[in-house]
């Protein structure tokens, strides 16, 4: 592993002077599981990594009515399962943070980490898609967001300035009667990298036989993270059952833009996100039913 | 006791059915157990020594070209770099096949694969290595080396190296036919064949015809302990190695031969292995770190390989294209089967063909048959023996075949096999008569096993299909090799016992059972111990299923010396005949008189010379090992994904020394054989890139895809070993791949004739089937 | 070659001070640097489990740690795992269930086991295995390594309410 | 004398003959006799003064360790077959 210089940031400001100097000199590390491993094989070579977890305003994990959930940059998968009230509140979040990695990974990893390493694969990203989720950045001239589903650009690049940072990630408050759902396909059982991931996110009216909102995104299926507008639309309207399912799948897999590789061929790849938008989408209406 | 007598009091031992043990069959704590549990095992990567450099290898980024030249300067210029080596610094050796017990090796090619020679072979192959204060900059400077390359187009699969136009491997290879010497060029190393009987009547006499065609991915050992060594080549010219090996002597060899030198220049030290299941026999490391010890000042340097480098420069066991056509009579008897094996040796010669071809039709009694092996080198890494070699894809495609003709016929799956299974006295399909083997009471045993008779439990959805399946496999062990021990009466009564066979899974408890069992005393009152190759007798290497068997003999044996010993220091203290004393259960008896062996050991203390025996054999009474396993899946329609639901493996173990540790050789080896039958193989792209050279994309088995794996240990004693011990290690993965090939078809009524037998693969042969 | 930096741990709960590379892992400053060799390195990419440590109560990989991240943190290593009166239950049980063949993945999977019982202290087989899965063990198919973190957790529940 | 397998792939050199009485007190023996009755065929089976290394010899179910040296009685059944490599070409065991 090349040399680096290692600076353990305190403050936002003081992160984003660094990147600002260092432009792509400098690489931001929390959870490091990414990273590490990018740095070791030489794929990234930084002069300086410098550490945000020290860094009040990435570590905040907080949840109310109104805002919704705020998710720290450098907050670790496992205190996302760890809290009840996410769990209950945003299942569709948690079915991906709790299938990142093992539970060793889960410690360290974060949602943030997950969403600017930018993977196709990325598991956390299509849930967050599919529950609206924002990107919350902070650089020279102040803070912007950016929604999830615009932020990765290609495998490995994001939006973000080189002298920007992601902050937290928010989450809106659920509306009645809404739930998420995320599922992926690996040959294993668990340690795997997604061959398709499909999350996805629906409304149900207060009789909950009516979808009033739905939002799928596809993982793995394209060189970034695919928001399938249209596949939520068409459920707009649908009573629940299996005829609107199966037009939303349709729909999805369409406009998946699979490749062939070593972890799965494109017409496999094609074939199970309509199969994994079926069942996430069978999920997320069983638990918004509920 | 002369040696004459000892040959016969170890040979009226062998009487062994309904003997009853005291310490055999008993599940003591292993004496390495309480190191292992707390981190105090030494590994090899686990030596630190003062002024200790590192070793980085540089590798090959193509799977097939000519090195044109190697410049080393900018690697030697950067800061805490020692020293450099290349193939320049090998001796050259002259291409010689040495026999080698059962196997055989070619020293210029096991040269050219520690650092290549004028060509590279495969992806991954090393083609120097440096020396340097840290693994850093160790690193850092093996990239630094410029080497200038002309590529050349690689062949990956067996079916690529065998075609007439396809690029050759090595120019002076020609095809070996029982020693005739083929005239061109080629790919192909050996052709072998085994004939008997007539085909053509075989199959005439058939009433069914199954003829497939099977196709094999290559698959890594994947034990998890990287390859390591650590040497110092001192001022005075002695080397000494530390290093994870299955067999030190056999390592102490290797690195001879590469080196030149004579043995007596080599001491090394086997520390603790992690996992080698016969991808730790060829050396990789050893001779390298040696030089460049030699060439950084006479210090120590330890090299420890990445994932990749361990995935894509050792191990693997080969790929294979196999075909099998057998036919079979109505009341099921077969009476046909010809089988062609073509197996990828990888870089250089020496695929485990050989043993498919006995394996893959050997547990059943054919009168007319023919198969056929080929040996073929492509640009993939180097073949290493690999648990059983070459059994598991053999098997897979046999026993499909047996599954299919018996469903053919609407025969049960194990009725098929009882009607065929081998059986004391019968001919065998690679020639000799069988011995006594225990293949149809594993096959009773399944029968009326819990499983067998258990309904298949429902589908966990509506996706979902479940089915049974049945596999067996036959697997050869080595018939003994050499194994040397000492042992050492303690004056409190203790045992030393020093051996050499390298302890990958528990052999040292088993070794003190039988010292004790021979002895009359406590299992945990031996020490057993695997010390370097300077400090006992040669060893041949812990392979083949051979340790417990062998060695186990000479723990024996040395322990008759032991008592005969003991016998005449306890003639002395009562001044009787020691031909008047009777040893039994560790008490000396002679009229009145009685002694414990603790006692006597004390007595006898250290002041009037110790009780000592070494015994060194090599002893010839292979012990064939049979398996028949049953496996439930659960296979998932929309996504052929397979879930092992059960899953029981029966095995004749001749007798379980230590019963925990022989269910855990059975339980490690479906395990494994479950791997390679759902998700393990290599993936290359068109240029030979090996892709998934990482545990993340080489997918083992985690604890989340495996169920409880549920044994029956059948104990048919192998006549040959004075406690009845048969290798036990290797045919667990023999059945795996076959028996789950079994259930899916049970499942989903699709013959599955790749492996893995992937989502992917899963997938795609529905999607075929259904066309 | 770059600058050291000092860094202070509470290691199996003694302090410790080292000077590390930025550029080198806990797992490197556990092994090469304290010499606590009981960590094991497998694939030093994260995915087999072999370099587990606890460090502040939560199981990682300790190969995707920089040595420089754990300033004025605690850290359970294997070699913490016993106490001066005795083995762990978990180390004891492994033993007794021959819980380990060639035991290079075994400091792993007793520390990930230690942290699942810490956190869960009656775990179903399945709950075993999901915490598990990221330690690969290649010798035992798992079998005999559940069965005796079963039975600990067993034993160790009785002696809470005893 | 002892009974002999001919492998397969040397019939061509027997005519075709699979199996046969041979007399003789030790392998060497046996394969003397079979390059008298059959020339070529030992330097088929024998590189220099000892059985191929690729080849191992089986008597009455039993591999040999001696290879030509091994002593055969008259109710022996003596192959050559594929040497059961199960180290592949690696395995480096002592008693060459």
């Amino acid at each position: 592993m090349q040399a680096f210089e290692y600076i353990p940031a305190t403050t936002v400001n003081e992160a984003i002077a660094i990147l600002h100097q260092q432009g792509d000199q400098a690489r931001l590390i929390s959870g490091g599981t990414d990273l590490i491993v990018q740095l070791r094989e030489g794929r990234r070579k930084p002069k300086i990594v410098v550490d945000i977890k020290r860094i009040p305003e990435v570590n905040q994990l907080s949840y109310n009515l109104i805002d919704g959930l705020t998710i720290g940059a450098a907050v670790p998968c496992y205190k996302l399962y760890g809290s009840a009230v996410i769990k209950e509140t945003y299942p569709g979040l948690i079915d991906a943070a709790s299938l990142i990695g093992g539970v060793q990974i889960q410690g360290r990893a974060t949602l943030g980490g997950n969403l600017c390493n930018a993977s196709p694969a990325a598991d956390s990203i299509p849930a967050l898609i599919a529950h609206n989720a924002i990107a919350v950045v902070a650089g020279m001239n102040g803070e912007r967001h950016i929604p999830v589903q615009d932020f990765c650009t290609s495998p490995g690049r994001t939006q973000l300035e080189p002298d920007e940072m992601l902050v937290s990630i928010q989450v809106p408050a659920p509306r009645a009667h809404s739930y998420g759902a995320y599922l992926r396909f690996t040959p294993r059982n668990e340690m795997d990298i997604a061959v398709v991931g499909v999350g996805v996110w629906v409304a149900l009216d207060d009789t909950r036989v009516v979808i009033t909102a739905a939002r799928i995104a596809l993982g793995a299926v394209g060189p970034t993270p695919l928001f399938v507008n249209e596949a939520g639309a068409s459920l707009v309207g649908q009573p629940i059952g299996s005829q609107a399912i199966e037009k939303a799948a349709l729909i999805a897999q369409l406009a998946a833009k699979p490749i062939t590789d070593m972890r799965g061929s494109a017409e496999q790849r094609r074939h199970l996100v309509a199969v994994l938008t079926r069942r996430a989408l069978d999920s997320a209406i069983a638990r918004a039913s509920a | 006791m002369d040696s004459e007598t000892l040959e016969q009091v170890a040979s009226a031992d062998i009487s062994v059915e309904n003997r009853h043990y005291k310490v055999i069959g008993s599940r003591p704590i292993r004496h390495d157990g309480p190191d292992k549990v707390t981190g105090r095992a030494l590994f090899g990567a686990d030596i630190r020594m003062n002024g200790l450099l590192y070793g980085k290898v540089l590798r090959s980024p193509h799977a097939h070209a000519r090195i044109i030249s190697i410049d080393v300067s900018r690697a030697l210029a950067l800061t805490g770099v020692k020293a450099v080596v290349t193939n320049a610094d090998l001796p050259t050796l002259e291409s010689v096949v040495s026999r080698v017990g059962e196997g055989s090796i070619n020293w210029r090619y096991l040269s050219s694969n520690l650092l290549a020679g004028e060509k590279v072979l495969y992806h991954g192959h090393a083609i120097a290595a440096v020396s340097a204060v840290n693994p850093h900059v160790a690193e850092q400077a093996a990239s630094l080396i410029d080497v200038e390359y002309e590529i050349l187009s690689p062949v990956i699969t067996v079916d690529q190296a065998m075609r007439p136009d396809a690029s050759i491997l090595l120019d002076e290879l020609r095809t070996n036919e029982l020693g005739a010497r083929g005239s061109t060029p080629t790919n192909i190393a050996s052709h072998d064949q085994f004939q008997r009987g007539d085909l053509d009547q075989g199959f005439s006499a058939a009433s069914v015809i199954v003829e497939r065609e099977f196709t094999t991915s290559t698959v890594h050992q994947g034990y998890i302990e990287p390859h390591n060594a650590t040497a110092i080549w001192g001022t005075d010219g002695q080397i000494t190695v530390w290093t994870s090996t299955q067999g030190g002597h056999d390592a102490r060899r290797q690195i001879a031969e590469v080196l030149q030198l004579p043995v007596s220049r080599i001491k090394v030290i086997p520390m603790e292995i992690g996992g080698g299941f016969g991808g730790k026999i060829g050396i990789y490391l050893e001779p390298v770190a040696a030089l460049l010890s030699l060439k950084s000042g006479n210090r120590p340097v330890q090299m420890t390989m990445s994932r990749f480098d361990v995935l894509a420069a050792t191990g693997p066991t080969s790929g294979s294209v196999i075909r099998v056509k057998m036919g079979a009579a109505q009341d099921g008897q077969i009476t046909a089967a010809q089988v062609s094996l073509a197996y990828a040796a990888g870089a250089y010669p020496g695929s485990p063909v050989g043993s498919a071809m006995s394996v893959i039709l050997n547990p059943y009694r054919i009168a007319n048959v023919q198969v056929d092996g080929y040996d073929v080198v492509t640009n993939t890494p180097r073949a290493a023996a690999y648990r059983a070699p070459g059994g598991t894809n053999a098997a897979f495609a046999a026993e499909s075949v047996v599954d299919e003709l018996a469903n053919k016929l609407g025969i049960d799956p194990i009725d098929m096999r009882l009607i065929n299974g081998i059986k004391e006295g019968d001919r065998r399909v690679d020639g000799p008569i069988s011995r006594r083997v225990g293949y149809i009471e594993t096959l009773e045993r399944a029968r009326s096993s819990p499983h067998y008779l258990s309904a298949l439990s429902s589908p966990s959805s509506a996706t979902c299909k479940v089915g049974r399946g049945v596999g067996s496999g036959w697997w050869g062990n080595w018939p003994g090799g050499t194994s040397s021990v000492s042992v050492v009466v303690n004056n409190d009564g203790t045992v030393n016992l020093i051996e050499g066979s390298t302890d990958i899974g528990g052999s040292r408890v088993a070794m003190a059972m039988m010292l004790a069992e021979t002895l009359g005393i406590q299992a945990s009152d031996i020490k057993p111990m695997v010390v370097d190759t300077d400090s006992v007798g040669y060893n041949d290497v812990t392979a083949g299923s051979r340790t417990t068997y062998s060695t186990g003999i000479a723990v024996h044996k040395a322990g008759l010396k032991i008592i005969h010993e003991m016998c005449e220091r306890a003639a002395q203290l009562w001044n009787v005949d020691p031909g008047t004393i009777d040893y039994a259960d560790g008490v000396l008896t002679s009229g009145t008189n009685h002694i414990g062996f603790k006692e006597l050991a004390r007595k006898i203390g250290d002041g009037d010379g110790n009780v000592v025996a070494s015994v060194s054999i090599s002893p010839n009474g292979e012990g064939v090992a049979l398996a028949t396993h049953i496996v439930d899946v659960e296979v998932d329609m929309e996504t052929g994904k397979v879930q092992i639901l059960r899953y029981t493996a029966i095995q004749d173990v001749g007798t379980a020394i230590h019963p925990a540790y022989v269910e855990g050789q059975l339980q490690g080896g479906v395990a494994q054989g479950i791997g390679w039958a759902l998700n393990e193989e290599y993936v290359y792209d068109a240029q030979g890139h090996l892709l998934n050279g990482s545990l993340l994309d080489y997918r083992i088995p985690t604890a989340l895809d495996l169920p409880m794996i549920e044994t029956v240990l059948v104990e048919v004693p192998n006549t040959t070993h004075p406690f009845g011990v048969r290798g036990v290690g290797e045919v667990p993965i023999v059945p795996p791949a076959g028996a789950v090939a079994n259930a899916i078809a049970n499942a989903t009524g699709l013959r599955m004739t790749i492996l893995p037998m992937s989502p992917r693969h899963m997938l795609e042969a529905m999607w075929a089937q259904a066309k | 070659m770059s600058n050291k930096t000092v860094v202070q741990a509470t290691i199996n709960g003694e302090e410790v001070e080292f000077l590390c590379e930025t550029r080198q892992s806990l797992l490197e400053v556990l092994r090469d640097v304290l010499r606590l060799t009981g960590t094991k390195e497998g694939c030093n990419n994260g995915n087999c489990g072999a370099c587990n440590v606890i460090l502040e109560g939560v199981l990682v990989n300790s190969c995707l740690v920089l040595g420089v991240e754990v300033q004025g943190k605690s850290i359970t290593t294997i070699e913490g795992i016993a106490s001066p009166q005795g083995l762990h239950p978990l180390q004891q049980k492994f033993l007794e269930h021959a819980a380990l063949q060639c035991g290079i993945c075994t400091p792993g999977v007793l520390v990930s086991a230690k942290a699942l019982l810490d956190r869960h202290p009656h775990p179903s087989e399945h709950e075993v295995r999901h915490w598990l899965a990221g330690n690969l063990c290649r010798c035992t198919g798992y079998d005999k390594i559940v069965h005796a973190i079963l039975d600990a957790a067993d034993v160790m529940s009785a002696e809470v309410t005893k | 004398m002892a009974y002999v397998w001919i492998p397969s792939l040397l019939r061509d050199l027997t005519g075709g003959v699979s199996e046969m009485h041979v007399p003789g007190q030790t392998v060497d023996d046996l394969v003397s006799v079979l390059e008298n009755q059959f020339p070529g065929l030992r330097s088929r089976l024998c590189e220099g003064s000892a059985i191929r290394p690729n080849i191992a010899v089986i008597i009455d179910g039993l591999r040999s360790k001696k290879g030509l040296r091994e002593s055969v009685s008259d109710t022996s059944e003596v192959h050559f077959v594929p040497a059961i490599s199960g180290g592949c070409s690696n395995r480096v065991p002592s008693n060459a």
